[in-house]
């Protein structure tokens, strides 16, 4: 090439398939064939499954079956016990975003279309390992029936709140729960859960962790430093990208340029990424007891990228019509992970149209009591915990200023009384 | 207003914040195609405050587009555009998410042109909304103007009204030094005077001058401070929301004090500052964010050093409290009018 | 040396700081399993200063390793690692490069504690040298301390001698908040006066009693500044490097002056700092750091609304100039002794 | 697996191959076999080149001989201008390593063993490319013939330092030559590099940039952010990792476990990545081209993998006898880029031992004329350039504070002089 024959340069910004005035376009989704995709043994190394990162493993096939190497075998009871989590998840969403149109709390997010996966997780792992959320994942709180009512008073920040109104709603903390603190910064935690891993196998103990990160998020530096120290001590973590598509307005090809399986970062690191429909329950948790059983063993850390589809806006602040098509979420291909696991489960003979009506309707009742209970405690601003937690947690023990800011305050509160 | 005016500027509409900042963009944007705007969300959607809305639509595809959710890649690769010769306006969508960036900002952006010896420069204007007053909890209300004013080779600038805002953006992006610009969302729509119990104005119905904003290009030059207030018993040096708060408590004080809008922290107006406090002995500073440490202690040692002889009482500080942004206690939290008050009436009755 | 003291400590050894801080750390990791320490190049090598020498030997591999370089990783990690319930040490290899992981310790460390009311949090100790003098030019030189104490949630710790490096390190490492420990590495192999063409000191023949540290367990408690020098016509405030040359300064300037060693900036010795003031009258402010917002601003603030009628003179700052460490200048970059003692006979002579 | 029978968790540490106390080990160096590596299509798909990062491009042979699609066939002119640039920039490292021993300046950093790398793409790439170098790419300077007085004054902070004495020795930048501000801070300019090429694209211009990393470095959060940046705008770049097997006295294992290629990093981001014999100057050429091509053809970006060997201390602070066999480089099964490059002109019948010595002679004498005119102007210490310079290009102008500190600086000696 000589100069003077030299192309201009272009400027190549990533453009999404669709737009609100645009067709829904899916047609860069690649299902593939459930079940088809190969299970390696648990030992295996990561260079002899270098081509797992570019297929979709699914378990449930397009007749509510349960097919492939992927498919956990879970007992009917079981699957019910994620159909309640992922439901409830659903209904207390529901609820609580019109709590939050009623200006009974600040702010509200939704995980409409992803319950699937933390609900799954939640099962899978065992009691003591760690999961570090985001805030798209109280799926997993529901699947362990964390009160909610507990979780309505984090939410309105009333005088019962958990988290004594430190925090901005749903950004929960549950250490009871094996649920870290989450952190309103994106990314940050991913590596929290590589050092808790790595504390775990220094004290030589069972315990591994989890942790998830949005697709937008992947694009953080902390995402890669997580993975490298991930990689350099085989730390025992299970790394998940929850690829709904969306960054708020921003869809995938910013983070994972055309295409490109987000499960394909694991490449770079040797170790095993895998890409799994995360609206498939049982895919989620075939995929999760491999990666777990991995890290068990001192086999180090997997990448899992859940392909799923953010349904709802991002948050209470968001209009998803303002950039995306309407009608977008009900053209997904990968369907919706409720009624997924439903017509299994009925597909198997074990549940039915009444008993989900019913299970509905029970759930329906359980958050309208929670939420009940929870207002009569109080809502944002009309109910607040006591004014001396603002004080409290910022370190292991007030020194003077908070000291002198407290009866500052308090001194002040005292002369507005009289 | 002294500020010298363009042309274009003698037609003006009542404008909120956003559609100031909007306008400096596009202002810019059409007069010089070296700027270019890009961040999280800012491009086909307008960015989660709409301040760049419309401006992906009017001017191009490149010249306003999204970004990877990277604040340090956002940083990163506008310090290089910026070498190549382009004037990127970058936005940066909370500034609680600025820290991924301060490497960046800090060891990059402001050290370019001195290890350099001039050879390669900067000029990036990092546009970020923030402050609290919105039930924003942590992650959402913070005020990190002491992290960058420490930095040297970085300007930071928080203007208090859509007049300012417009002006000073466009002056920052003709600046050759990179600019942290803060944005107080708290202003966005109209001003706040600290009392959350009070009807919500919007700059449109505010009367206030400061809502008529030029249509066209204007500066309002970076390192002058604006007298809001004239007077004679006390100074009150105060930025961003917090100059309307500063009205507000002056007000309920009952006190003749001299309000000074900052607006830019680096450079600082010391002179206006100087001379305000010689001629009241008194002093008053204002901020939200947390008092250790924070800009305020610049502030008065700045003002303890020049006006030693000069002063009659304590310089006072009014500010955060040293805990992180409280979700729930946010009106306990927020320094508002009635603790300015009680300051500035210490401040005036020390003897 | 007030400090309480163990049974251990009788026995008592000649170390500089670098040995004072191996030593510390040797004696936590012998004692509590859940002590580990790790960060670039501190295990088998044992540090670019050092300071790990012998322990991974010592402890074993996975007690003091190496790591990757990302300082975002490691303080990361270390969080991670401290929420499981560890006590990790983890080594920044710079305080220059500590900036890639302030987010991590601003928005995450200083904040889990609160952000999870109390159900999660975060004793992590990150050591890294600091502070110049070595001719390290920008980025080997700078104190950063000011960044840090703005950061409520985090302490810093800035010991100026072998007794309190170790004293202090043990605990940090004990206390159950985030803690900076900032090394001040121009004094880790002697004190120095800020006299460059002087002849080098060691701590062995510096003839200072600091230099004799016990081999055992004991801690110097945070938040308590040192009397280094008694004195009744000014209050000298410094920490870490600045320490020893403060003592230069006064000498020079003939004044009979007070100097603290604040020793740790948070928590800060208040009680301490103004007792003094209150007693000369007077005081100056020593530091390393750029000047503008550097920590010299809180500390002036706080004396002068704690000491105002008691102050006699203006607050000085002797402090770096509001520029990148110039290496070639280091020099007249740093503020030795000759600009303290005139900033001291200045808060002297004052009338 | 059952919880009762889980095995106990172990933390690995990664450690070298070899240590002081052992042998040498280069077991897991796999030469490959020189010129067997394809060379795609410029225009080629990168879901067509996942294969590339695992091998190792190689053109010379251990005949001496070119061989293969990557051979950039030079003339033997352009191969003895690689070759002196590459001898120059060991002697003057050589040189000024003793003068920093002699305490004529604070530091120095040398490349020794790496100097094919930034001399190839020095002259492999065209005027107006932007490269933002590490401290260890001198090359570059000394094959485009910059003063060699000027480095000298730049090393020994003196009066004509063409910094002004504002920057550590070695931290060069030389706009005129296309070279970028060096920073202390590691990683931070290789995003720098992605964003000046997108500048360079966003003005439909024609020219690409060309960055380095160590393979210490890549685990920086930095390089991520560079690389999904780099993938998202197909930015027109070459980032390049230096892997001399070390940083400082961590071995590349921190940052690529179990000897993952540095290449394999491309495969995250969906753009080619090669590795390359990084002691092979007509190999790193080669691949430089190539990649250059694809930048300059709308293709987007490329990152390589040099594959080379540190075969001196970090810096002048460092001994690497206290972390590697001593003899450790003389065993690089990659020999020595500038006796490998020698030995081809030979065997090209281009070149021989008495011009070879000619070469080192002119050149020894060329340094050493150089740096007895900087040390005429002085070293570190005894000349600087003027106390005004201090305070120059913090900002554009000077604000108050600048001034009032210069001001007070020269009244201090002023009152000195007096
Ligand atoms: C460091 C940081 N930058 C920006 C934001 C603002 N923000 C909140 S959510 C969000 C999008 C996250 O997208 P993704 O990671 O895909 O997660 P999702 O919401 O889709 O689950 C952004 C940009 C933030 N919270 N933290
Ligand atoms: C952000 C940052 N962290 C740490 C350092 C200290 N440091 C200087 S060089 C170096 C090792 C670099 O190794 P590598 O990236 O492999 O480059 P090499 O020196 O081998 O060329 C380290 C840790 C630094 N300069 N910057
Ligand atoms: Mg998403
Ligand atoms: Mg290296």
């Amino acid at each position: 090439m000589t100069k003077s024959n030299l192309p201009r340069l272009e400027l190549h910004i990533p453009e999404p398939p669709a737009r609100p005035d645009t067709e829904v376009s899916f047609t860069h989704v690649n299902r593939g064939e459930a079940g088809a995709v190969r299970r390696p043994d648990i030992a295996e190394h990561e260079s002899n499954m270098r081509d797992l990162p570019y297929e979709l493993i699914r378990v449930l096939d397009d007749d509510d079956k349960a097919v492939g190497p992927w498919d956990p075998k879970l007992s009917p009871e079981t699957l019910i016990k994620g159909l309640r989590a992922m439901v409830l998840t659903r209904m207390f969403d529901e609820r609580l975003f019109r709590a939050h149109r009623q200006g009974k709390t600040s702010f509200y997010m939704k995980s409409t279309g992803e319950e699937a996966i933390a609900a799954a997780q939640s099962l899978a792992l065992d009691k003591g390992d760690m999961f570090f959320p985001t805030y798209r994942a109280s799926a997993w709180l529901h699947a362990r029936n964390y009160p909610l009512t507990t979780m309505c008073n984090q939410i309105f920040s009333n005088a019962e709140d958990p988290l004594a109104g430190k925090q901005l709603p749903i950004l929960y903390s549950a250490r009871d729960y094996d649920f870290y603190s989450i952190s309103g910064n994106l990314g940050v935690r991913f590596v929290h859960a590589v050092g808790w891993a790595m504390a775990s196998a220094y004290k030589n103990d069972t315990k591994i962790s989890l942790a998830y990160v949005g697709d937008g998020t992947t694009a953080e530096g902390d995402f890669h430093e997580a993975m490298t120290f991930a990689a350099a001590y085989r730390a025992p973590t299970i790394l998940c990208v929850t690829n709904n598509q969306y960054a708020i307005s921003s869809f995938a090809g910013f983070a994972a340029p055309e295409r490109l399986p987000f499960a394909a970062k694991a490449l770079a690191y040797g170790f095993p990424g895998l890409k799994v429909d995360g609206n498939d329950f049982l895919a989620v948790w075939g995929a999760t007891q491999w990666a777990a059983e991995r890290a068990r063993t001192n086999n180090g850390p997997t990448l899992i990228e859940f392909y799923t589809y953010r349904a709802e806006g991002h948050s209470t602040s968001d209009d998803p019509s303002a950039y995306r098509p309407k009608d977008e979420a009900k053209h997904w291909p990968l369907g919706d992970p409720v009624e997924r696991l439903k017509d299994h489960l009925i597909a198997l003979g074990a549940w039915d149209e009444e008993r989900h009506a019913a299970l509905e309707a029970e759930l329906k009742e359980k958050v309208k009591v929670a939420v009940k209970e929870a207002e009569a405690i109080g809502t944002l601003g009309q109910s607040k915990p006591p004014i001396e937690e603002m004080f409290e947690d910022v370190f292991a023990e007030k020194d003077w200023r908070l000291k002198e800011q407290l009866r500052e305050l308090k001194h002040r509160r005292a002369g507005e009384g009289a | 207003m002294t500020e010298t005016q363009n042309q274009t500027m003698t037609e003006t509409k009542r404008m909120n914040m956003i559609q100031a900042l909007n306008s400096a963009l596009d202002v810019k944007m059409s007069q010089d195609e070296d700027v270019l705007v890009f961040g999280e969300d800012v491009g086909y959607f307008g960015g989660v405050f709409r301040v760049t809305e419309g401006l992906q639509a009017k001017h191009g595809l490149k010249r306003c587009f999204d970004a990877p959710l990277t604040e340090g890649g956002i940083i990163g690769s506008a310090i290089g555009m910026a070498a190549y010769g382009l004037k990127p306006v970058p936005e940066i969508q909370f500034a609680d998410y600025i820290l991924p960036a301060y490497d960046q900002l800090v060891s990059e952006a402001a050290r370019l042109r001195y290890r350099s010896n001039g050879e390669f420069c900067s000029p990036v204007t990092v546009r970020t909304p923030y402050g609290g007053g919105i039930f924003g909890g942590q992650t959402h209300s913070q005020s990190p103007e002491a992290l960058f004013a420490h930095v040297t080779g970085l300007k930071t600038v928080i203007p208090s009204n859509p007049y300012d805002a417009k002006g000073m953006l466009i002056a920052s992006i003709e600046c050759e030094d990179p600019v942290i610009f803060l944005e107080p969302k708290r202003l966005y729509n109209g001003p706040f005077y600290g009392r959350p119990d009070d009807e919500l104005k919007t700059w449109a119905n505010s009367g206030l001058a400061t809502a008529d904003v030029p249509v066209g290009h204007y500066e309002v030059p970076l390192g002058r401070a604006s007298l809001v207030r004239e007077g004679s018993e006390v100074t009150v040096l105060a930025y961003g929301t917090m100059v309307h708060v500063a009205e507000a408590g002056i007000a309920d004080a009952g006190v003749d004090a001299e309000l000074l809008d900052l607006r830019s922290i680096v450079p600082l107006d010391i002179d206006a500052i100087t001379a305000s406090v010689r001629k009241t002995g008194r002093c008053v500073i204002l901020h939200e964010a947390t008092r250790f440490g924070g800009f305020g202690g610049e502030l008065s040692a700045l003002v303890q050093e020049r006006c030693f002889d000069y002063l009659r009482a304590p310089i006072e500080r009014v500010a955060g409290y040293d805990m992180p942004y409280p979700h729930a206690f946010e009106w306990d939290y927020f320094p508002g009018p009635i603790r300015l008050a009680e300051a500035i009436k210490k401040a005036v009755e020390y003897r």
